[in-house]
This record gives C-alpha cells, structure tokens and sequence, in this order.
C-alpha cells in the first residue's frame, strides 16, 4: 500500500518527462542521498570510506562511462584501464604543473583528454564489431600500459614511475592528500558523481542517448533513418572515455593515493568493470553503481562474513571460497537474471508497486 | 522476486557487518597484522614468507611467551597480491591496534606509504619498497632496513667488480639487467646508470612485462646478442624460473647471471634443476637452517617434525627471509617495550625500529650468527645500509659464494637522499629536523 | 480506390538504368522507374526478384554498380544512407528493425532525432532549451501515436510487442521523421485480414493526410491492386512490366513470372 | 633524423648484414607462433561449436597441468597422471555443460561470455582449493621426455639455435590439429560438430544431441588445454600467472577468425614472426617491450582492410 501510483496523474507531457515520475521515487531518492551524505559524514570509519564508498564511487563512475559506450552504444571495450591512466595521469601531470588550479577544472581537464584518446580509439568502430572491436579496444589498454610505463616525464621522474595525490584544497578545505579527512574527499567526490551521473541520464534519455541505444539494438536500421553512425559511435567513445577518465583520476587521486602503473593493469581494471557494468545491467544507470556496489562488497562481505559467523578457518582458505562463490554468484545471477541487478530492482519495484494485492 | 529479497538481504547484511567488523575490541597484546599471499598469480613465493614469518612468531611465542613478557597476537590476511584486497587488510585490521605494516607487495606498500603519518603505524617493507624511504628524515614512518634496492645494487656492481679483479676493470664491460615491468623493477635502474657514469661500464636494460613473464624469448635472444659481461635480474614469481630457464637454453653463461634477493628461491632454479648451475643471487640474510634461531624453530613450531617443518618451507631461502623479517619485527617491538613499558603505541613502535641496532652481541643473543650481519638503523638511516650475500645454486642448494659485500654507501647515499626529497615534494612533506 | 481529388505530381524519384551484383550474383539488372510525387506506387514480383535490393539502393545501402538515382532533381551514384534519410526518404523493413530494447515512444521520437539539434552539452544539462526541444518533438510524437492507435503500448518496450503492433510502431518511426518519400517493405507480410485492413487504412490516411509519397514492395495482390497507383514488377532483377493496376495484371510476362513459366 | 634512420634504414642494414641472424629470428617467431596458436586453438573449438568465447580457457589450461603435475608428484606414474589430468577435464566439461551452458541455451552470446567469466573465477578458487595454490608445481619434463636442450645447426659461419621444446611443441600442435582435423572430417561426431558449429538450430533439428556435443568439444578443448599448458609451463613452473598467457591468444583469434582451426594456425605463425621481426629490429627504436601492444595493433591494422579475419567468410550486410 505505500508503493502506490493511483491518483497521480500526469497533465503535461513535461510532467511525464520527468527523472521520477512517481512520487514515492522521488522522495525514495531525496531519502537515500541525504542518507549517503549524513552517514558517513557522521559515523564513516576509514574502512567504510576506503574499503566500500571510495571504491564504489570511484569505479562506478568508470563503469558508469563504460556503460555508456558498451551497454547503451553496444561497443564493446576492454580497454577501460587506460581511458583510467590517461585520466589519472593527466590529472596528476596538470595539477603538478599547476599547483593553484581547481581541482574541480583539472578533472575537467583529465576527462577531455581521456574523450580525445576515446575518439582516437572509437575511429576503426566504424568496421570492425563486437568481439573484434573488444580486442583491438585491447590494444589501446596495452599502448597505454606500455606508455606509463615508459615515460619518466609522465611520473615527474619518480624512480618506480608512481604517481601520488598532493594536498589540494577546494574552497579553503583540504579535500586532497592523505591527510585530508576522509568525509571531505568523500562529499568531494559524491558531489562529482551525483552532477556526472545527472548529466549521463539527461544525455540518455535525450537525442543522443536515443542514438546510442539505436545504433546499439540495430545499427543499419539506425542508418537507414537518418543516424550517423561513426558521429553517433565516436560521441559514445567521447563521453564513455570522459567518465571513465574523470572516474579513474578520482579512484587514484582520493582512494589509492600513491600508484604505480601496474595499478593499470588489465586484471584490476578493464576486467572488473566491465564485470560490473554486466552484473549491474547493461544500459543501465542505476546498474553501472549497483554493479561497482556488487563487485565491491561482495569480497568484503565474504571475508567478514566468516569471523562473523564464528567460523574459523585460514584466510587463504576464505580467499579461495570467495573464488569460487564469486565466480558461482555470477553464473547463478546471469542464470536467474541476465539482464542483470538493475532489471531485479526493477522487478521489485513493479511487484512492490501491486503489494499487497497482485491483481 | 525471491531473488530480489535475497539481493535486499544481501545488502542489508553488507549494511550490518561492515560497521560491525570496524569496532573489533582489540585483545591484548602486540598486535601484527600479517598481509599475506598465499593466493594468485604469486602465491608460491607469497606461502613459503607466510610460513617464515608465523614459524618465527610462534616460536617465539611458545619460548618465550611473547616478547619481554607481553603475547604477540598475530593474523594472517589473506591478499592474494591485490592492492585493494591488502587495503581492506589494512583498514580492516588498524582497528584492532595494528602495530606494524608488512605488506610484502610493492603495490601495497605505495599505497601505505602516505597512510603511515596519518594513522601512525609504521611501514616495514624489508629490502622492497621504496629505496627513497631510507631518508628518516622524509620518511619517518617507512623503513626499508637491512638494505634498500639501490644500496644492494651499488654492492652487485662492487661484487662483479671485484670479481674481475678490481672495480677498474668495470670500464667498458657491458652490465645488463632485466626486470619485471613494474615500480618494482624499475627500481633499481637509476642507479645502475649513475655507477655505469662513474665506473665507465655500459647499462642496458629489458623490461618483462607481466604478460611475457612466462615468455621472454625475444628479450633473451636480444640479451644474447647484445651479449653483456653480466646479466642482474629483478624479477618475482613465474618471471624468475623462466629467465634461469631461458638464460640456458638461449646459451647465456648462468656464471654471470646475478639475481636480486626476490629472485633467488629455490622456487626459481628448482624447474631448471642442474641446468641453473651456477646462477647466483643476493641475499641479506644466510640461506639454510642452520642457526640457533633455526633449530629453536624446528623445536617449538614443529615440535621437531622434520617432516611438518619441510612442508612449511623450512629452510627455504623465502620461508628464512620471512623468519628474518619476524626477528626484525621482534627487535623493534622489544626496544619499544623496553623504552616505553607495556602497551605499545604505533608511535612507540617507531622508535623501536628506528633504534635497531644489530650487533654481532646482540645477533648472538638471537640465535642468529651467521644468519644475519650487523647492521644499525637511525632516526636518518632507515634502511641500515646492511651488506649483502652472494648465494650459488649448485644443483640443488643454494649455498654461499661469498664474503658480506658492502654497499657503495658514498655514492648511493646521496642519490637516496635526493630521491626522498623528490617522493616527499609529492606530498608537502617537512623534513624531520630531530635526527641528529 | 484511386481517389480523384489527390493530385499526383511530377518525378520525385528517378531510377536510370540501375544494376546491381553480388559477387556472380546479379540482383538488378538496368532497371529504370521513376516514382512521382503524393503516388502510391507497389513495387511487386516473385521472391528474389530484386525488391528489397531496389529499395536498399535508394536508400543508400547498397550503392548500385551502374546506373544513378536522382531524387529531387538531384542525381547521385553514391551518397551515405543517412543523409538520404536527412533529405526526406523513410522506411520500413521487410523483418522489422525496430530497436528493441527500447520502448515505443522512445522508437518513435528516434525517428524524429535528424530534426532535433541541440548539442550534447545543452542535452546534459537539459533544462530550459533541450527540454523544450524535447517536450516539442514529444508533442509530435505523440501526435503520431494517436494517428496509429497505440496510445496504450506507448511505454512498453517493443521487443514485447505483437508482430503486428511491431509493424505499426515501425511505420510510426518512418513517420515521425515526416518525409517525403516513404518506403515500405512488405509492410502487411505475415499478418491477418484485420490486421492487413488496419494497415492498408493507415497507409492510404498517410498518402492522403500527409500527401506523403509511398513506394511499397507487397505479395498480396488483393492489396496491391487496391490501394496503389502504379506497379513495377521486377522478376530476375529486370524490370518486366510498369503501368496501372488494371495495366499490370493483363501483362503476359507478368503472369508468366507467377506461373513460372520456364524462359530461355 | 636519428630516428627516422632507425627506424627506415638500420633494421634493413642488419637484416642484410647478418641474414643467418634474420633467420634465426623468423624461425623463433614460427616457434613462439606455434605456443600462441596452440593457445588460441582451445579458444577457437568451443567458439566454433558452441558459441561460447570461453573467457575461462587460460584457467582451464592451468588447472589441467595442475592436475597432472599433482598426481605425478603424488608418485604415480607419467602415463597415469596424464590420464587423470584427461579424466578430470572431461568430467570438468560434463559440469560446465550441467551447471553453466544447458540452463544458458538461447542466451546471447555476450550473457553466454559473461557466464565463462564466472567460471574463471571459480575454477580458480576450485583449483587452488584442491591442488593447493601454493606449493610449486614444476611439470616433469624429463618424464614426458620433452628435451630442454639447444639444438645448434652451423650455417654460414654462425650458427642457428633451436629448443628442443619450441621444437617439441611444434610437433605436438601439428599432431593435435591433424588429429583434430581427421576427427572433424572423418568421423561421425565430427560431422555432427562441424553441423552444430554451423547453425544450432538446425542442428538440432536433424536430430543431434546438441548437449553431448558440447561436452565433447569442451573435452577436446580441455585436451588442447592440457597440451598447451605443459609446452607454456615446461619452461618455468605452473601457476595462475600463466592465466595471462591467454592474452596471447587474442590477436591471433582476431586475425585467423574466431571459428577457422587453419586460421588459428595461420594467424598465429604472423603475429608470432611479426611480433619478433618488430620487437627485435624496431623494438629498441620505439622504446622496447613492443611486443606488449604490437600484436594488437597488428590485428587491428589487419582487421580495417578485413574486418572478417583471415579465414572468416564475407560478411554481407541484410536488411
């Protein structure tokens, strides 16, 4: 009876346009961010943030890029860990050079370089499709790794070629560096995927995402009325790369801190968040963080699980039963539902919505 | 729908545990933490440290009953060499009075390095890590004793040096190394040229990345070409048995073929088998179980069991590196103790390891003649400037070949110093002005 | 059927001497038409006659080895298929291609994206103009749903929709692009005499309302002969016969290439 | 200038200055393209009959050895651990068709793909679980009887410098694709692979057991599974890390076609000779370690002029 839609009418086709056209939504919504901000402003520990908020924002947010380019536009990437170097990178490089400037422009920054590296890789998509464009998306990741990895320039010529987040203030408060408190590197970081995520879901409900998703379901039909698909496909490389760039640059600059570029690499990056994006659900917002919140919390849920339960056996033997019940959970989820984490919330809701009289 | 209630469940079981698991009360004692791997892609090398360490730990444990009276309480936390895997580790286990990080990664250490100030808990990354954080000065929290990478470098250049009959005669021979691409392997690069500037030998180098570690036939086939009077190698895991592997079948002479301490387990020369004759390694501490420390281990840990010791790695060359780190550990918990009294603080604990000072008396006193060198850490020193070992495969043991080499301490000194100030400017960090 | 008052104009398009080949495979050969403004003309002939080919060449798809197109006065031997789309040519498909994973409405207001034109930073922010361009094409849209009746699929995704809704909302999609030249391919195949109905009205309400231009490919000769104004017949990629209904089904050749006469 | 000249007229001077070394390197290159091919071939069979892009191979590999080398060290014998090490790869193929691909049937292939990732991740959890991660597994070469020696053949003064391994592995993959070739053509299942590779449904509806055939090809995979892992772990020891050789397998996937056995071959004997012509003459010029990227570019520079792969038919685009 709480979840009830009846009596809300829709007088204008702007009124049905809107992000929540239910009520309960919204306020849902309007709850559960102002939770995201209080909690852990108030009661976060360092292993709250460091273990389950950072990571989940930080990688969200990528998985949230690669979505754009692989569940909405169908081009599907593996080349996820270097759109993340080129946007850490970068971000590391402009605010060494430029100590002064907002932070907030340097991950501008960061992110339009990653879209120009993005455009660059989109331009063979043109041709080569699917499993094919995966791996040669493979072949940008290792470029990248090869460069990081070679260039003294990039690291400042550290000896190990890490690079390391500096102490940066954001209007008078220390948002950056390890010595910045962990609930302002937190809202920082919040702040920025709530405004990207806006935008993302503006853009996918728009003209553009229409294309997107167009090009992705049929791609000649998608010609054949008028959609152009190299501008439509290189758009989605742009923005996806964007995201992920921006998204990379904070998982280094506010979680790891100090990196080097083997933090990259393919098993740790790419892999993981396009696991994310296929357990959250493909073409799906709200699914890019379910996924990133599944990926994330599932190891840590495990590994306290057991204590928890007053089971006691070798860490490594945990780590080994985590293998296998992660590796089963994804078979069993893709088995109950392929569609993924954010199409089961959506049969929650639509049960939630008949609760308690089904018919 | 049932699996939507599970998902829900799910999360609110994530929701109830994570705070929970935070709030742990600490039991009493010397807490270490223990960031271990005995999983992925590194887990053979990760167990044989794994076992070093808890062999020592409880040892010591059950001889002593701790150390100057006070329990250690040690956990393992299982890594699998994944950074954010060892940050949950950390995160996780600081609450429970964490006194010391070991993290037996270089990933993990860069990325515990900048959280040692904040939470005060220092770093001990024995012989890996960082060569910069030597400075105590800049890093007060790091330490890298008995030897850093740049100072075991600078005694590999003196030890092929002297085995061709003086260091002059370095001056046009040809020095390669070849590394596993990572900061870690990279390392060491910077000061191979500068001695190749001062000695006059040429340097080249050949990155492994990891998804040719178990290839490298191309590097080798341009190794061979380039055919250099020495070959170093700093490599871990897969890497190292397959460059000993390659070196001899690419004909290079395993004679002059030196290998970093991370190199040279019987782990990496026993797929070669007699083939790896020959090729050697640097090491801090004495390969074998044969001191004092060794035996009280096969008495107290494995009740004598040769068997159960020999399953535990016992005298590995790796399973001796981790008994050695524990015996450090130990070292600086008891000078903490003794200074501070019982319950000990990170910071305390600091000062502990920052007074170490290993004497020949002192290594006596451990049971560790023979198995260690002196060496002597200060509040600017903290990496000991140790000497290090040369150790030969022969077939089937790894045996020593060598005196203690010591470290071009003049030269490396200043380049660590410089490299400090250049990792500390990432941060803002002040120079410590209390050393003395 | 033909209605009196429609006024059928001159040449839109033109097809001169149009050939085509797959490898050995020739799909026309020299094939010249023209279609004239606000006509319904069908397009018909046994399978594998080379209709689809035909309508894929006008669009763009598949570029003919000989021969050009000129539509508008314009003549061209290559353009891309998008921007014949952009100068007013629409279709519908033989096996429908709609988007399925997205919902009517969304697959309606796709068709309406080349007349849309905000960029993509005014879309991220979307409030104040790219919301009214949004809501002013929705209004469109909508129009266009009330048109075909589907008002109540609206918010439903199409993979889920009945073949036959499917067909609508694709000509929904043709629609909303409001062109000038509208191709259908085989749009009543495999549905049932209601249903063939539905579709012969709407096709006919759009000649008529929209004074929209039609070339349509169609098996059902009941329904060729009722609704179009002209027929091409195509057989073996070569045009047999072109002229009126009544023309078309007295032609010799095309009752052999139905009956399947053996030729030489 | 500098660079322009290394990178246009040195490699060319040296190949023609010491062609017997030019030589040498084409013949490492066929060598590393065999170990590269062996790779990509279990890839390719169960793409071809099932559809599947088995993320989960380069694990399949590892714990096939794992297996073998357990039991062998266990003290059974060569022959015996061999057959254990088949067994469980067989069996393995009955669960994976019970558990993962029959509740999938009708899945797009990118769920059917996700899926193999699962089972990476367990199949790795499983293998370190029972053959215990973390003691080292060293493959008895002597046992096998694969020689670990350099053969040297005198040539123009110099010498070329075969392994006894590479030369072993050769042998292996042109036996394996022969026998695999005879199986395919000769027998009754192979037809009905070859019927099921082709188009599912129709498959199935002449009355082919679609499932039995997908355990039978996950087996044979799981063969060239076991194969492949010896010659790759003979050299060095077994352990997860050699996971990552699986990435070698996918330029060679992607330029000999995703469904052509000759084109797995083909494919890999290019990317392995141009990937050591390219790290050897340009490599140094560029920055060394090429090898990381070159293959992949390779493929890409290829795949622009056909984006059908090498072996792969035409695609014909339909409305």
């Amino acid at each position: 009876m709480i979840y009830r839609e009846t009596g809300q009418y829709k007088a204008t086709y702007g009124a049905d346009q809107q992000l929540f056209p239910i009520v309960q939504d919204r306020y849902f919504f309007f709850a559960f961010m102002a939770f995201l901000v209080i909690y852990p402003v108030f009661f976060g520990s360092d292993y709250l943030f460091q273990v389950v908020l950072y990571p989940v924002l930080g990688l969200g947010l990528c998985a949230l890029g690669l979505n754009i380019l692989t569940g909405y536009c169908g081009q599907i990437s593996l080349g996820t860990g270097g759109f993340m170097a080129i946007g850490a990178y970068s971000f590391f490089k402009i605010t060494t050079i430029f100590p002064d400037l907002n932070i907030l422009i340097i991950f501008i920054f960061a992110g339009l370089i990653s879209a120009l590296f993005g455009i660059l890789i989109g331009l063979p998509s043109l041709r080569i499709k699917g499993f094919y464009l995966a791996v040669t998306t493979l072949a940008a990741q290792f470029f990248v790794e090869w460069c990081i990895n070679r260039s003294d320039w990039l690291s400042n010529y550290s000896p190990s070629h890490t690079i390391g987040a500096p102490p940066r203030e954001l209007f008078g408060f220390l948002v950056m560096g390890p010595e910045a408190p962990g609930s302002a590197k937190y809202l920082v970081m919040l702040f920025i995927v709530a405004v990207m995520t806006l935008f993302a879901r503006n853009l996918v409900r728009g003209r553009i995402g229409r294309s997107w998703m167009a090009i992705r379901d049929m791609d000649i039909a998608a010609e054949l009325i008028g959609i152009r698909p190299l501008f439509t496909k290189l758009s989605a490389f742009a923005i996806g790369s964007f995201y992920i760039g921006v998204g990379g640059a904070m998982h280094v600059m506010f979680n790891l801190e100090n990196v080097d570029p083997e933090a990259f690499e393919i098993f740790s990056t790419s892999f993981p968040i396009l696991f994310m994006i296929m357990i959250g659900g493909l073409g799906s917002i709200l699914g890019a963080y379910m996924g990133a919140a599944f990926i994330v919390l599932l190891p840590v849920l495990l590994r306290n699980a057991f204590p928890f339960l007053g089971i006691d056996i070798a860490s490594h033997v945990i780590q080994h039963i985590e293998f296998m019940l992660f590796g089963g959970l994804i078979v069993f989820f893709l088995i109950v539902e392929p569609a993924g984490l954010a199409r089961l919330w959506q049969i929650l809701k639509e049960k939630l919505r008949q609760w308690p009289f089904p018919y | 729908m049932k699996f939507g209630k599970y998902l829900i469940s799910l999360l609110a079981a994530v929701a109830v545990i994570c705070p929970l698991s935070t709030t742990a009360v600490a039991e009493d004692g010397l807490y270490i933490p223990m960031f271990t791997y005995r999983t992925g892609p590194f887990a053979p090398g990760g167990s044989k440290i794994a076992n070093g360490l808890t062999a020592y730990f409880e040892m010591i444990s059950k001889r002593d009953g701790g150390i100057e009276g006070q329990k250690i309480i040690w956990e393992e936390c299982e890594f699998g060499y994944k950074t954010d895997r060892g940050v949950e580790c950390y995160e996780r286990l600081k609450g429970k009075g964490s006194l010391i990080s070991n993290p037996f990664s270089t990933g993990l250490t860069y990325k515990l390095i900048p959280k040692a100030p904040v939470d005060k808990i220092p770093i001990l990354s024995m012989g890996y890590g960082m060569s910069g954080a030597a400075d105590g000065r800049w890093f007060p929290w790091v330490f890298n004793f008995p030897t850093s990478y740049w100072s075991q470098a600078s005694a590999f250049i003196r030890y092929v040096g002297t085995e061709m009959g003086g260091m002059d005669n370095l001056k046009g021979k040809k020095i390669g190394l070849i590394f596993l691409e990572s900061g870690y392997g990279r390392e060491p690069i910077k000061l191979f040229e500068t001695l190749g500037e001062r000695f006059g030998y040429e340097f080249k180098h050949w990155a492994i990345p990891a998804k040719q570690m178990a290839d490298q036939r191309s590097q080798w086939r341009k190794i061979v070409r380039w055919n250099p009077d020495y070959m170093f190698m700093w490599g871990w895991g897969v890497m190292n048995p397959t460059a000993v592997s390659r070196a001899g079948e690419f004909g290079y002479p395993m004679d002059r073929f030196i290998g970093v301490w991370w190199s040279g387990d019987e782990l990496d020369t026993k797929p070669a088998g007699i083939k790896a004759k020959g090729y050697r390694a640097g090491t801090f501490h004495a390969p074998g179980a044969f001191a004092e420390v060794h035996k009280d281990i096969l008495k107290f840990t494995y009740d004598n069991d040769m068997a159960l010791a020999k399953e535990h790695n016992y005298g590995d060359v790796l399973w001796s590196r981790g008994v050695f780190n524990a015996m450090l550990i130990a070292e600086g918990l008891r000078n903490a103790i003794l200074e501070f009294g019982s319950n000990i603080t990170g910071e305390e604990m600091r000062w502990g390891l920052e007074h170490i000072d290993m004497t020949d008396e002192r290594l006596e006193e451990l049971g560790a003649t023979g198995f260690g060198r002196p060496f002597k850490v200060t509040c600017s020193d903290h990496e000991g400037n140790g000497p290090v070992l040369f150790q030969e495969w022969d077939g089937e043991k790894w045996v020593i070949v060598s005196d203690w080499v010591e470290p071009m301490r003049e030269i490396v000194r200043p380049m660590l110093e410089e490299a400090a100030a250049t990792e500390a400017a990432k941060w803002n960090y002040t120079m410590r002005d209390d050393c003395t | 059927m033909v209605t009196d008052h429609k006024q059928i104009g001159e040449a839109l398009l033109q097809v001169n001497n149009v050939s085509l080949s797959f490898g050995a495979v020739q799909a026309l050969s020299d094939v010249s038409f023209e279609v004239r403004e606000h006509e319904i003309l069908a397009i018909i002939g046994p399978n594998g006659a080379g209709k689809s080919s035909m309508l894929n060449v006008i669009n763009g798809f598949y570029t003919a080895n000989e021969g050009s197109i000129v539509y508008k006065g314009i003549s061209r031997a290559k353009m891309e298929p998008a921007d014949v789309a952009r100068n007013g040519v629409s279709r519908t498909f033989q096996n429908i291609a709609l988007f399925r994973g997205m919902t009517t409405l969304d697959n309606i207001m796709t068709g309406r994206n080349t007349k849309m034109h905000r960029n993509f930073i005014w879309q991220a922010i979307y409030i104040g103009p790219a919301r009214n361009e949004e809501l002013e094409h929705r209004r469109k849209a909508e129009e266009i749903i009330d048109f075909l009746e589907i008002q109540a699929i609206r918010k439903t995704p199409v993979g889920r929709l009945p073949y036959g809704l499917q067909k609508r909302v694709e000509l929904g999609r043709a629609l909303a692009a409001e062109p000038e030249l509208l191709l259908l391919d085989e749009p009543m195949a495999g549905m049932n005499t209601e249903e063939k109905e539905d579709m012969c009205r709407f096709i006919l309400d759009v000649n008529e309302e929209f004074g929209t231009t039609i070339a349509l490919i169609e098996h059902d000769m009941g329904v060729v002969m009722d609704i179009s104004d002209r027929v091409v017949v195509l057989d073996y990629g070569r045009k047999i016969a072109d002229g009126s209904p009544d023309e078309v089904r007295g032609n010799q050749s095309v009752i052999d290439a139905y009956l399947g006469v053996s030729r030489e | 200038m500098d660079f322009l000249y290394s990178v246009t007229a040195d490699p060319v001077l040296q190949i023609v200055e010491d062609p017997v070394f030019f030589l040498q390197i084409i013949l490492e290159g066929l060598m590393a393209g065999v170990m590269y091919s062996l790779v990509a071939l279990g890839f390719c069979l169960i793409y071809k009959a099932s559809g599947v892009f088995n993320f989960a191979q380069g694990v399949m590999m590892v714990l096939a050895v794992m297996c073998m080398v357990t039991v062998y060290d266990a003290g059974f014998g060569i022959l015996l651990a061999l057959l254990v090490a088949m067994v469980f790869m067989v069996g393995l193929s009955f669960a994976i068709e019970r558990v993962v691909l029959r509740p999938m049937v009708n899945q797009p292939q990118i769920i059917l793909f996700m899926a193999t990732i699962g089972l990476a991740f367990f199949l790795e959890g499983f293998g370190e679980f029972i053959f215990g991660g973390s003691s080292q597994k060293i493959v008895p070469t002597e046992a096998l009887h694969i020689g670990r020696d350099a053969l040297l053949i005198p040539m123009f003064g110099s010498e070329i410098r075969l392994q006894q391994l590479d030369l072993t592995a050769g042998v292996c993959a042109a036996l394996l694709v022969a026998t695999l070739a005879l199986f395919f053509q000769k027998t009754t299942v192979g037809r009905a692979l070859r019927a099921v590779a082709d188009d599912h449904q129709a498959a199935l509806s002449v009355g082919i057991p679609l499932r039995s055939m997908w355990v039978i090809v996950w087996s044979v995979a799981g063969l060239v599974a076991l194969v492949t892992g010896i010659m790759w772990g003979a050299s060095s020891s077994v352990d997860f890390s050699l996971v990552l050789i699986a990435m070698k397998a996918f330029p060679v996937l992607i330029l000999g076609g995703f469904t052509s056995v000759p084109g797995v071959i083909v494919g890999g004997l290019i990317i392995g000779v141009g990937e050591k012509v390219a790290e050897l003459y340009w490599g140094d010029a560029l920055g060394g370690s090429i090898e990381e990227w070159f293959a992949y570019v390779l493929a890409l520079v290829f795949l622009m002029f056909r984006p059908q792969g090498l072996f792969g038919e035409k695609i014909i685009e339909r409305v």
